[in-house]
This record gives structure tokens, sequence and C-alpha cells, in this order.
């Protein structure tokens, strides 16, 4: 199986950031379980598109015309900077939410509830 | 009770994960039709090298518009949260 | 010559034109408050304009095409490319289109309202820079056909979203609302992100049409198709995925809340888009169709049976939204179980889709008129808490008949609209399997004992003393209020032009997956 | 004619203009009916107050139930249902996404394996 | 939480070093890798680094939000507004009217490898102005507003 050696990673990446999701009680924790996860998804986009030996999808220089697929890579920075949106959003609730609660721990914050 | 939940759920998942996995062959793409396109074309539609860049602001410009959007959307956000609070914004009166 | 260019571009200004005003709008607001409540309002009624004249080319001449960046909007596919799509492209059939027409219908009324009632609070430019966001991001998602694209809007609707809900701050309550729903929609947009890879990663297509002329229902199918329904599902709110629901609806601005009902239906569009579109008969539709019904049945109990004990207005009436997407969810759902049987189709299936996709319809409208009167109510007597209210009937006379009016609606009682649309559901729904009929009026049922303790709670009653102050609220809330309520009482008195003239083709579109992609993709 | 026409359902249909003109002849039933009763009626005197077996009528001042008192009995009669469905609305961020991945998970079995 | 004065000389010679980088990622993100994205998360983290270095009160001088808010705002708009003129020519939104026009950006390009030529891509390298405008102070602005919220020392 090592030739998909990329798509176990993916996997693994993904069950990792599922794990920091659910069993992390502190809110930072758990945004990085997101960020985790997210990777794993740009990373499965990006391993999408490879080809055996293929070279990046730029003309300049290219010492070959064997180039991997370019979609996915457009699709991956499109997502990388929605990560980013998103998390920069995330720490700021964060950020307001400790200084009204004086706490990060999920269990703790659930003043709506019912 | 909660962990021994996530436990299993991640196992569920990680199968099925594999399952997806199993499907697809790292280094041999299914079908590449639309892509072989955009590798044969892009150079002399766009006049440009870097095909990644045609891609991002030329065929699919509509998505990188709506992609500084959503950065846009979280700056305002950010914006909204670190404001200075006044009374009214509370729905209390007086 | 100019009117021909804006014709042909109307699908590009129906997103480019709120996205300017956003852009421009934290700088305009600025300005003085009654600039940037002009600009607003006159961002809005352009979009709507837009929106509305884009819908009448729809259902006059057949579903628009629109794609960005070719030489002719029409123009699908290049010559060369040997017939693949490979440009975004809109497109906009009647099922978008009635989208659309509800989407700005409920804008324009909930931006009137909110430029009187949010105006003492702060940070109203940005405010309203996000609500024209989310505004162009249902707009988008409704339109699109690409789902990369769908996917890019739907994270704009979940930031903006979640940067509405947590406007208000309230000591840190709005905010959790805000990062409740924030955890929702991300987990829900990286599920989705997933299944776009895999269906990307098969089929090297993102067009809908192309995806779903190429698609198999293999392995890989299935669990794209789950991915997708799921977060969907999660992100319109259906029960057991339901529970961010409440706590966004009951913490966001009042005018916001009905802006969401409108968004939270964008992603149930998304859905029936994806199960109908992209995977059609292709697809195992009775599993799918009883997944859809489950879902939809378990949302309208739990909603409803969670909205009676509840002590906070805004936060009762999002239980009851979740319930009446469980409607939604039941029409359409016994519409997709029977998808691949014509005869069983015609003779109730389409019915049942009619009724779930008009009750979206009545929903934005009687709910939006709905959380509307709840927002005019706390307006003025500073809580949404049912136990600290009581003889409002005395002083707020308009706002407890919209209220009635909404009450009445939605709990289905003739003539209004709800009343319509659930027959629909019930009568095609009965045919389909009794029990899920008899589900659904009980839950009617039960919406309506819920109103009864909402409107005796807070109109009926003596006046009590610390509401002395009270009085009715703004004219332009009131004419908010009014704008939505003559619409649930034209369209619960007049049902069949809308049935026959919108709600028809819209179902005829949504089922139609060959015409979908002939359309999309030539005759050949 | 589109103004009039009524919504088909395959085994009904549903006009609410009829429905209207239905409750305006109902309505005027109900007027003449009452037309024809007691005409020697006045306001202000004990024919209008209610008899509660001869005793003085309460004040109406405090009689406001409030919204948590209405429909005790529903909610103590389905009080095993309310037991197990209210405790499930925890407020914990990490819960809810928990039964986001149940949910998934759940659709991943049943739509694979049937 | 001010830095020593060694950490704010380096940042203060870093500074132009790192914002003229990302500038160069931007302008040539049509020929090499890079783009408007990434050179204006380049630009940002020079702003990010003169931010650690400083004080968030000295810095409130240098990087007002203000104008970074404008400068967000001018990026989208010259963004979607370039995509827009598409539509007064006659074609539809996003349309590359300058590729291959021989106009600014305008020459065209052949098919296979090349050195690469700076003057070419149509309205590829407008778009990538624009967007590392927006990225670069949309960035900075985050930051500046994340450090907002922290209490200030001793209170």
């Amino acid at each position: 199986m090592l030739w998909n050696l990329p798509y176990i990673v993916v996997v693994l990446l993904a069950i990792i950031g599922l794990a920091t999701i659910l069993l992390k009680r502190n809110l930072i924790k758990i945004f990085l379980g997101v960020s985790i996860l997210t990777s794993a998804v740009n990373l499965f986009i990006i391993v999408l598109g490879y080809r055996e030996n293929s070279i990046a999808p730029i003309y300049t220089y290219a010492p070959s015309l064997n180039m991997a697929l370019p979609t996915p890579q457009a699709l991956c920075l499109t997502s990388i900077v929605i990560g980013v949106a998103t998390s920069a959003l995330m720490l700021s609730f964060a950020v307001i939410i400790h200084r009204y609660y004086g706490t990060v721990n999920v269990d703790e914050i659930r003043e709506l509830k019912e | 009770m909660r962990r021994e939940l996530s436990v299993l759920i991640m196992i569920i998942l990680a199968i099925f994960l594999f399952i997806m996995a199993a499907g697809f062959t790292f280094g041999s793409p299914l079908e590449t039709d639309m892509d072989d396109y955009f590798i044969m074309n892009g150079q002399e539609q766009i006049a440009t090298n870097n095909i990644v860049t045609t891609i991002v602001f030329d065929y699919r410009g509509f998505d990188t518009l709506g992609e500084s959007t959503v950065l846009f959307t979280a700056v305002i956000g950010v914006a909204l949260m670190f404001r200075m609070i006044v009374r009214g914004d509370s729905d209390e009166n007086e | 010559m100019i009117a021909d260019v804006i014709v042909s571009n109307l699908p590009a200004f129906l997103v480019a034109v709120p996205l300017l005003a956003a852009f421009l709008c934290p700088l305009v607001g600025r300005i003085s408050p009654n600039i940037r409540a002009a600009w607003v309002f006159a961002a809005m009624a352009l979009t709507a304009a837009i929106a509305y004249c884009l819908a009448y080319l729809v259902y006059t001449g057949g579903t628009v095409i629109y794609v960005f960046g070719a030489t002719a909007a029409d123009l699908s596919i290049p010559l060369d490319s040997g017939g693949i799509p490979i440009r975004i492209m809109f497109t906009v059939d009647p099922m978008s289109a009635l989208m659309e027409i509800i989407a700005v219908t409920v804008g324009l009324g909930v931006i009137i309202y909110s430029l009187s009632s949010d105006e003492r609070r702060s940070g109203l430019e940005n405010y309203y820079t996000i609500f024209l966001l989310l505004i162009s991001a249902v707009l988008g998602m409704v339109s699109t056909g690409d789902i990369f694209n769908f996917f890019v809007f739907l994270e704009i609707s979940s930031l903006a979203t979640a940067g509405l809900v947590a406007y208000r701050v309230e000591k840190g309550l709005a905010v959790e609302a805000g990062l409740k729903y924030l955890m929702v929609s991300t987990i829900a947009g990286i599920f989705f992100l997933f299944a776009i890879g895999i269906l990307y990663g098969q089929y090297n297509a993102l067009n809908m049409a192309i995806i779903a002329e190429r698609i198999q229902w293999t392995p890989l199918d299935k669990i794209a198709l789950v991915l997708i329904v799921a977060s969907l599902a999660a992100k319109c709110g259906s029960v057991p995925m339901h529970f961010w629901t409440p706590d966004a609806y009951m913490m966001a601005p009042a005018a916001v809340t009905a802006m969401l009902v409108v968004a939270s239906q964008a992603s149930l569009y998304g859905l029936f888009r994806f199960v109908f579109t992209v995977y059609g008969v292709s697809l195992n539709y009775v599993t799918m169709g009883w997944v859809v019904i489950i879902l939809g049945i378990l949302s309208m109990v739990v909603g409803v049976t969670m909205a009676i004990p509840q002590k906070d207005i805004k936060r009762l009436m999002a239980y009851h939204a979740v319930s009446q997407t469980g409607y939604m969810l039941l029409g359409v759902g016994v519409g997709l179980a029977v998808l691949g049987d014509q005869f069983l189709l015609n003779s109730y299936g389409y019915t049942a889709m009619e009724g779930g996709i008009f009750h979206i319809m009545n929903h934005a409208l009687y709910k939006g008129l709905l959380f509307l009167t709840a927002g005019a109510i706390i307006y003025r007597i500073g809580t949404g808490d049912l136990n600290r209210m009581g003889g409002l009937g005395h002083k707020m006379k308009f706002t407890m008949v919209f209220f009635i009016i909404g009450a009445l609606a939605i709990a289905g009682i003739p003539p209004f609209n709800g009343f319509a649309s659930k027959f629909l559901i019930y009568e095609s729904v009965y045919q389909f399997n009794p029990i899920l009929a008899v589900i659904a009026m009980v839950v009617s049922i039960l919406t309506l004992a819920s109103f009864v303790k909402v409107f005796h709670a807070v109109f009926m009653g003596p006046p009590r003393e610390e509401h002395a102050q009270v009085r009715e609220v703004p004219l332009p809330m009131l004419g908010a209020m009014a704008f939505l309520a003559i619409l649930v009482i034209v369209s619960g008195l007049f049902p069949g032009i809308f049935v026959t003239n919108l709600i028809e083709p819209a179902v005829h579109a949504l089922t139609d997956q060959a015409g979908y992609m002939t359309i999309v993709l030539g005759g050949g | 004619m589109g103004l009039l026409s009524s919504l088909y359902t395959g085994s009904g249909y549903w006009n609410p203009l009829a429905w209207v003109l239905a409750m305006a002849v109902a309505a005027a039933v109900v007027y003449l009916i009452w037309r024809r009763g007691e005409s020697s009626y006045k306001k202000g005197t004990m024919q209008t107050t209610p008899f509660i077996s001869g005793n003085a009528e309460q004040g109406k001042g405090l009689d406001h139930i409030p919204a948590s008192n209405l429909y005790w009995g529903y909610t103590e009669g389905i009080k095993g249902y309310y037991d197990r469905i209210v405790p499930l609305h925890t407020g914990i961020t990490t819960d809810y996404l928990l039964w986001i991945f149940w949910v998934t998970g759940i659709l991943l079995i049943v739509v694979m394996v049937i | 939480m001010r830095m020593s004065k060694i950490v704010r000389f380096c940042a203060d010679m870093l500074y132009p070093a790192i914002v003229i980088f990302g500038l160069y990622v931007i302008m040539h993100g049509h020929i090499t890798p890079g783009g408007g994205f990434q050179g204006g998360a380049v630009v940002a983290t020079a702003a990010a680094l003169v931010i650690v270095a400083y004080s968030y009160e000295e810095i409130q001088g240098m990087l007002s939000k203000f104008l970074l808010q404008i400068q967000e705002s001018a990026g989208l708009v010259m963004f979607a507004g370039v995509a827009l003129i598409a539509i007064g020519l006659g074609t539809t939104f996003f349309y590359n009217y300058l590729a291959n026009s021989g106009l600014l950006f305008g020459m065209s390009v052949p098919f296979g490898p090349n050195p690469g030529e700076l003057n070419t891509g149509g309205f590829l390298p407008l778009m990538n102005i624009a967007v590392g405008i927006e990225v670069w102070g949309g960035l900075a602005i985050v930051i500046l507003y994340l450090l907002s919220g922290i209490p200030k020392e001793g209170t």
C-alpha cells in the first residue's frame, strides 16, 4: 500500500483532527483540531491531482510537459484562505468569550441550553 | 459515555475513510480531461505561464472573488467583535 | 443597447451589486447614519429589482445560463474543449429563481425593519456590510451551477451568519451562540469539501451537469452523497443536528433572525439540488427518500415538542423553525422516495414536492413575520422572557394583529398560506404512508397550541405596571411587518396562482435531471 | 381564472375563496340567529355581569398566568419523553459536533449497506 | 510588551525587505509560483513582525485600522471593478479582455516552456495586485484587532 501512502496520511490526519475535536476540552485545542481536519481535506484535494513524475504546472523554464493537474491546486488555495478566515473569526470569538466567561473550557461555555 | 461514543464514531469514520482511500490510486488520476484542457490551452488563451494562476484568476476567477469575500467577511466579523460596546447594543431598556 | 447588455448580464449583477455595495459599505457608512441607511436600502432595492427581472426572464423564457469569463454569456462549452464545460457558470432555473424571489422579498422587508430597529446599536456600518454579504451569499448559493462555487458561497454565508449572530455580544451569550454556529458550519463545510474532492477525483469535473452525466453510484459516490446530505442537513438545522438553531436564532437581532431563516433554506435548496440534479435517479432513491423523510419527521416532532416548554419567545420560535423545516423535508422526501416511478410521481409525488417547496416560500414569509413581531416586542419591553410579558395587546395593537396572522399561518389555519402548503403535504403524504400524514397533522395541532400559549402570555391579560411606557413600534418596523403580512394573506387567499406559476415549474425543473443536463451541455 | 383556481392534490382540492365564502355565510346565519334573541338587554345591569352562585366577581388584576405555568399538565403527562429529550440539549459545542459525526456515520452505514 | 532594542532594530531592518519580497511575489504571480494571496500574506507578516517587536500602543500610530480598512475595501473594489469592465466591453463578467490584446500586460505567449515575460497575462497581474492589497490590509487588520483584545498589563 506504499503507493497509496498520501491517502493513508489523509485518513490519519482526519482522524487526528477528529480526536482533537472530540476528546479535548480546551477551545483553542479544538480550533487546532479543526485546522488539522481542514489540512487533511486540503491534502486530499491536492493529492488527487498528482501524476507520476509530473512537475508543477508552470511553463517558466519547464523541464518537461508532464504536468500535475492544476485545478486541485487552485481549489486548495481557495480552501486555505477560507480556513484562515474561519480560524481568525473563531479565535476572535474565543477572545471575547474568555473576556466575559473567564474560561475557554467548552464544558463551561454552556449558558445557552435546553 | 461521551468518550466511548467519540472513540466509536472515530473508528467508524476511519473505516469509511479507508474505503474512500482505497478507491483512489496515487499518481494516476482516474480522468483528466478538464485539466488537460487547462494545461494545453491555458498558456496561449490567457498568455500566462503559471497555469494555476490562470485557473485561480481567470477560469475560476469568480471563486476567487468569493474567496476574497470570505476573508473580507471574516475581517468585518472580527472588527465587529472588538468594537466598543454601547448600551444600545443590548436589548435591555435603560 | 445598454438594456440588452444589462439583461444579458443579470445573473452577474445579481451577486456583483450586493457584493460591491458591501465592499464600500464600511467606508460609506462612516459618513453619516442617513447616508448609510440610504446606501443599504438602495443596494437592497437594486438587488431585489435585478432578482425580480431575472426571475421574470427565467419563468417566461426558460433556464438562464451565465458563464463567467466566456466571450458570450450562454457559451457553456468552449468550441475546442471536446464537450466539457470548463468555466464557472450560473444556472438559474425556476427553482433557483423561486429561491431568489424569496430571499430578496424577505431581505427587503428585513432591511426596512432593521434600519429602524437596530439604529441605536454600535458598529452599524460593519453590521450592514455583513448583512449585504449574507444576502449576496444566499443569492450566489441558489444560482450557481458549480459545486465548488457553491462551497465558497456556503462559507461566505457561514461566516456572515456567525458574525451577525455574535453581533450583539450581550455579555458573551451572543458570541457563544455565534461560536456554536461557526463550529457546526465549519465542520459541515469540511465534510462538503471532502465530498467535492471525492467527486472531482472520480470525474474530473466541478460542474453539476457534467457530474450528473458521468455519475455511476460507486461506493465513493455513496460516501460523497452522505457527506453532502449530512453537512447540508446540519446547516439547515434538521434534527438531530439542530442544536445550533435555537441558540443562534435566539441571540441574533430579530431582523437577522428573519434573514437566517432564508439562509438555512438556501442550504436546504442545496440539499435538494444535489440529491435531485447531481445524483438524480442514479442513486438508491427509496433509501435516500426514507432518510430524508425520517430526518423530516424527527425535525417536526422534536422541534415542536421542544418548543412548547420554552420560556424565551425567540427560542420558542426557533424550535418552530426546526419543526417547519421538517415539513419541507417530508414533502420533498416523499417526492424523492418515488422518483424513479413515473406513475406514483404523477399521482402524488409531484404534489408532495409542490407542498414541500411551497412551504419553503410560506415559511420564509410567515416565520420572517413572526420573528419581526418578536423583535418588535423585545424592542419595546427589552426582554424576550415570556414570563415578564403580559397585557401588551392593550399597547401594541398592530403588532398583535400581525402576530395573529403569522401564528395562524404557521399553525396551518385556513385561509392563511401555511394551510395551503400543509394541505398539499397532508393529502399527498397520506397516499404514500398514512402514518406520516397523521404525525404531520398532530405536529400542526401542537404548533397551534404552542402559539396560543405565546399569544396568551404576551398579549392577553391586564396591562402590567412595568410596561406603562410601552407604545407601538416606529412606522418603518410596522411597515415591514405589514409588507410580509400582506404577502402571507395574499399567498393564502390565492394559492392557486402561486402554485401554478411559481411552484410547479420549480418542481419540474428540480426533478428533470435530463433537461438540466441538456440545457447546460447542449443537445449532444 | 387564475384568481379563482383551486389547489388540486390528486384526491381533493382546496379553494380558500370558497372557504371564505362559507365563513361569510356562516357569519350571516349567526347574525340572523342573534337577531332573533332577547332585545330587552341593557348594558351595566345584572344581565351582563357573570353569575357565580350569587358571590361577587373577583378582581381581574392579578389573574395573568405566566407562560411557564401554561401547559403544565401536558408537560407533566409526557414527562418521560421530556426527561429524555431535554437533557440532550447540553449546550456543549463538541456534543453538537458529536451528533453530526454520528448522523454521518449512521447514514454511511445505511447507504453503503443497503 | 515591548521587545528589546536588538529585536526592534532587526524588525526595522527586515520590514522593508519582507515588504519588497512580498511585492515581488505579488507582481510575478503569473509567471512563477505565488500570487496575490501568497504575496499579501508575506507582506502581512511584516506587519505582524513590527507588531510583535513593538507594543500595541506604539503600533497604533504607525498602522491605522481605518487606513487598513480603506486599503482592504479598495483592493476588493479594484478586483471586482477590473472584472466588471468586461461587461462594458460586451463580454461577460471575468472575461480576460487584456490577454493577447497588445495593450498593458497584453503580450501573447506561444505554447511551450519559455523564460517568462512580465508583460503578459492580461488582467491577471492587475488582479494579483488587487488581491495582494486586500490580503495585506485584511490580515494586518485581523492581527491588530486580535491584539487590541488583550487586556493591558497591570490593569
